[in-house]
């Protein structure tokens, strides 16, 4: 437990440690015909290949997640990854985007380089920025935090301060709640500013056989799970229904 | 004899003839939840497969429904795909090639709007190299017929399996929807149109609603269910059909462990398909063979063929 | 407002008149799991309960189905109790008097061989005092059509609501059974045929085999499953019979949640049933009840009307 | 646990302490919708008012039962009973005939007096024969035990040893296998004793209710739960069902 309903799992997972890409993600088998039963998607939070470690950030909201918040050590899990696409190499002067739970794939991508870089994490209030600031602590990252009640950092939204900023940047990477990555779109959109989205949907068989987690994208349904979770921002239609 | 032995099964003769298709084992995986076979080679070995039936084709492809399309459910899947798939072309061209070296034997799910489209779509399946034979998915909605299914009415499967049967040589193995009155009378008329096979069951009809957001939890309003939590259900119609027909059964819905894929032999099925275990344990298929295997070795029988429907005997079911 | 003090559910108004029948909630037992309501009384607060619906009674006792009856499935619970009943006459002597006393609506279940003995059973209820209304149970074999359910043919359930709606004024439910290939027509026909509501589901058809002894698990080889793993079968067939017809609906099948039955009530009903869920919570009906008076008090409604079909809305199914 | 398999568990239980009568049993709530679902009827092995406890003798057969074999201490189970009518009084001269796990009532049937009363226990072999000894060290009771290859007591089945003892009883009480029950139903006939059995069947209200636990009687169906479980072994029908 890092906040309350939030945790940070570490697992010792050698394999996927050293294969992973930031805004890959891995999915972690229940083995159970029954709730929870399908396999669960986490991004990986963080990669460490000379331990031989990865580390989730996982937000408690059903049973799955409320079995693993509850995960003792040396509990064995069966994990399956790394995988998706992950993001592309990000170009100096980045600009990550991070709404509330969506900060996990950001925090790998924001330690896989020294670049120049800068991430605007935004949530409704300060009890739900729930990343460890010492996760946040990485050379040469910046960090400006954003709550809509003004609890902490400044007052606003994400995207809010994204339009602020977006001007200086080369590129903007991003995970969030749908409502923020439609926000993100525009902006990147209308300031023609490259922009990739790491986004979510309900899994079954993780690896592209079932055609289950598919997303409106503008070249038709696209997988989740195999042709992302990142999408370049322009392609992902977003609409009500998310 | 250990049971983690039993991986090369000794002596026993787990083979089974499924509608002239030779199956190596009685454990096949299900058309859907392993697509076109690719990305399941990796977490499983395909050579303890009796088969795989791949996904639903179609003549031209199929964008499928809008997501979401899985919800899951008290012991239960949700899907609503939509049978979304690239098309018979796509599929000869690119996935057929990889399923010919895989290991196991291929059965191709045929799916259509009309009855011309899987006529259509058997013809070019036709005499193609590595497709052992085919599995008509008669759960598509009757586009002409203001949308239920061709496999709820016994005219409308009979006219299909007649017409797709003029198309190929190939075992015909036709799929039944379990959303009916009777099946009993859906499975005769499959047999009577010249089927050499049935397998059921297809999804059961089921919705769930976010009460949140007040609207339905899939994108197309109603899905399919699978899963451990239809198994009583699919043994029920996998017996009567058996008891319908002289054609072999191949059963499927929610088999979970070997006592499930037993269950159904026992009922009449000459062999099993997983579908929604894969997703939750992609050792399923293995751990049934061996279980099978297991249970055939204690109880001293030489094949499966002394215990497929055995229930029924004992019951006079026959 | 804290949860547990909704017990009284404050200004809010659980009420609703379902066919004519005015309940103070709308948690209903479910016929059959509570039988005749004596031994739930001690359980289980029947001030709270919208109503009980009793077990069916037919005109002459009836024994039931050979042990075992009753099997536990993943998520469900398969039985095969058979309608053993001890007749209309015991039950008007021996039952009603207590009921009438219990605190809640009585509504009785009623089974029959024929037209005529469904007919026999509700003339005989008619008019006596205590008895609020009737749910008349179609999934009973039509012995002289070859002993397939009454409520699987649209026909046969218009002939038998007419011939019961003839015998008694009191509000008539007809409780529909999922075993059907089209809900829709069977409740259209209920509804043209005279009924004031229509309840359902009833049990979905199944079985399981025993195959230690390889041999079907039920004396009565086939039952009906119930609990949590029917639930999006019900939701599904409770949104398409509210889409046919204007009467009121009682949801039921799998209730395991007040979130539950939420989505019956989203999908259409005017009230909702638990059976299963007895057995395994008695305290179930009471957890539901404050449960959607949480819900309406968090989102500030002021009753079930305001929200029930509102996912049909949302979804333009009306 | 008292042998592989079976274990012993005790439960703070003042009401159903006090209330409790040889014969009777207890349903044991899971409070879940799934597999176990249903509540698990146990017979009541021992209760001790004073102390305001009961217990039970469970063999582990599927999930409920090992949930319960698994409980620990502290532990809180909802529990309903007792439940049924339980044996009748026993007269001077008795013979308990106990066939495996059935053992659980007739010990505390066996408790309930200090009458000259003699216990048969059988089981196919002597790792069968699993109630602790101290459990049956009761004053004035003799035990025989049998085994079926003779491992333990005499060499022979419940029934067998039955056969020789019976003309000596004034009365027989039993609860095991239908098997047994059904061979020590011939002999109280053949030999004019009157006997009573406990038998068991799959239940779901335990109260009467739902009629779904009757077993075939003389009488017609009756509930095991509300008419039993003990019955009078005349009246009970054994046939292949069982
Ligand atoms: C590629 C990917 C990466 C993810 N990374 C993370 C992560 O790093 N940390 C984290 O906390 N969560 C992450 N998630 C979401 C996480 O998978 C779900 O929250 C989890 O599966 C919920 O399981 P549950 O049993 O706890 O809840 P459930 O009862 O299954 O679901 C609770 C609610 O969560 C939502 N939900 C369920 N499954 C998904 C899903 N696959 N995608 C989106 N929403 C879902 C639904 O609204 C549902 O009502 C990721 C999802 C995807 C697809
Ligand atoms: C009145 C009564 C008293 C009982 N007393 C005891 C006791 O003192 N100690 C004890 O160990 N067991 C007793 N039982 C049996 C016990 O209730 C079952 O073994 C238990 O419910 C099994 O639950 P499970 O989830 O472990 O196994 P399940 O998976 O439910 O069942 C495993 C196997 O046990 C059998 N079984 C299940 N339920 C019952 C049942 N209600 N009656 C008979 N057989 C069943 C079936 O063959 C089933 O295949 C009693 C049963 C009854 C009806
Ligand atoms: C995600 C998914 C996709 C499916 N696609 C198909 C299909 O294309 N054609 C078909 O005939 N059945 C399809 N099915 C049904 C399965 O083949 C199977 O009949 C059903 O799921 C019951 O088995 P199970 O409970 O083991 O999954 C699909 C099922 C699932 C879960
Ligand atoms: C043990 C049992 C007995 C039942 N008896 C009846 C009955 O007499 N009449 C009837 O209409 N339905 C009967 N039912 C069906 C229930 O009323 C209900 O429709 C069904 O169980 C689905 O709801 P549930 O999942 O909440 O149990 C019975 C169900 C069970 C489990
Ligand atoms: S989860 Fe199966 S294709 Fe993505
Ligand atoms: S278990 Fe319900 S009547 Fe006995």
């Amino acid at each position: 437990m890092v906040a309350p309903g939030f945790c940070r799992l570490s697992l010792e997972a050698p394999k996927i440690a050293a294969a992973a890409r930031p805004g890959q993600f891995v999915q972690v088998y229940m083995f159970s015909g029954r709730r929870p039963m399908l396999p669960r998607p986490f991004s990986i939070f963080n990669a460490n290949p000379g331990q031989g470690q990865i580390s989730f950030f996982i937000e408690v909201k059903g049973p799955g997640t409320a079995m693993l918040a509850a995960a003792k050590k040396n509990e064995t899990w069966s994990l399956l990854g790394p995988l998706g696409n992950g993001f592309p190499a990000m170009p100096e002067g980045s600009l990550l985007v991070a709404g509330g739970a969506g900060i996990a794939p950001l925090v790998f991508l924001a330690a896989s380089t020294q670049k120049e870089r800068l991430l605007i994490y935004g949530a409704p209030s300060a009890t739900m920025l729930t990343c460890p600031s010492s996760d946040l602590d990485l050379p040469g990252l910046i960090t400006l935090e954003a709550t809509e009640d003004g609890s902490r950092g400044e007052k606003g939204t994400a995207p809010e301060l994204l339009a602020v900023k977006i001007k200086e940047a080369s590129a903007v990477f991003s995970c969030g709640p749908c409502g923020m990555l439609a926000a993100v779109k525009s902006l990147c959109v209308s300031h023609g500013v490259p922009g990739w989205v790491s986004v979510e949907e309900r899994m079954a068989c993780g690896i592209g056989a079932c055609v289950g987690c598919v997303i409106k994208t503008g070249n038709g349904y696209r997988r989740v799970c195999k042709d992302g979770p990142v999408f370049p921002v322009e392609e992902v239609v977003f609409d009500e229904q998310g | 004899m250990n049971r983690a032995d039993l991986n090369n099964h000794g002596d026993l003769n787990l083979q089974v003839d499924l509608a002239g298709i030779k199956l190596k084992t009685p454990v096949l995986l299900a058309s859907g939840p392993a697509g076109y076979g690719h990305e399941y080679r990796e977490l499983l070995d395909f050579r303890t497969l009796g088969a795989i039936i791949v996904k639903g084709i179609s003549l031209e492809p199929w964008t499928g429904n809008l997501p979401p399309r899985l919800a899951e459910t008290s012991c239960g899947l949700l899907n609503a795909v939509g049978l979304q798939n690239p098309g018979v072309e796509y599929f000869l061209k690119e996935d057929l090639p990889a399923l010919r070296n895989s290991g196991t034997k291929v059965i191709v799910n045929v799916v259509g709007c009309s009855p011309d489209e899987y006529a259509a779509v058997t013809s070019r399946l036709d005499g193609k190299e590595g497709i052992d034979g085919l599995e008509i998915n008669i759960s598509c909605p009757n586009v002409k017929a203001g949308g239920m299914a061709f496999g709820t009415d016994p005219k409308a499967t009979a006219k299909l399996v007649e017409k797709v049967r003029r198309e190929t040589e190939l075992p015909l193995v036709i799929k039944l929807t379990p959303n009916v009155t009777d099946i009993s009378t859906v499975a005769r008329a499959a047999e009577t149109a010249g089927a050499d096979g049935l397998s059921l069951i297809n999804t059961l009809a089921g919705m769930l609603i976010d009460t949140e957001n007040q609207k339905p939890l899939l994108g197309n309003t109603f899905g399919g269910l699978s899963g451990p939590a239809v198994m009583p259900v699919a043994l029920k119609m996998v017996w009567q059909a058996a008891a319908a027909v002289r054609i072999p059964v191949l059963g499927m819905g929610g088999i979970n462990s070997a006592d499930d894929a037993l269950q159904f032999i026992m009922a009449g099925a000459r062999a099993v398909a997983i579908g929604t275990g894969l997703f939750y344990n992609p050792g399923l298929p293995v751990e049934i063979n061996k279980g099978l295997a297991g249970y055939l070795h204690d109880k001293g029988y030489n094949s499966l063929a002394e215990v497929e429907g055995v229930a029924r005997r004992q019951k006079g079911a026959d």
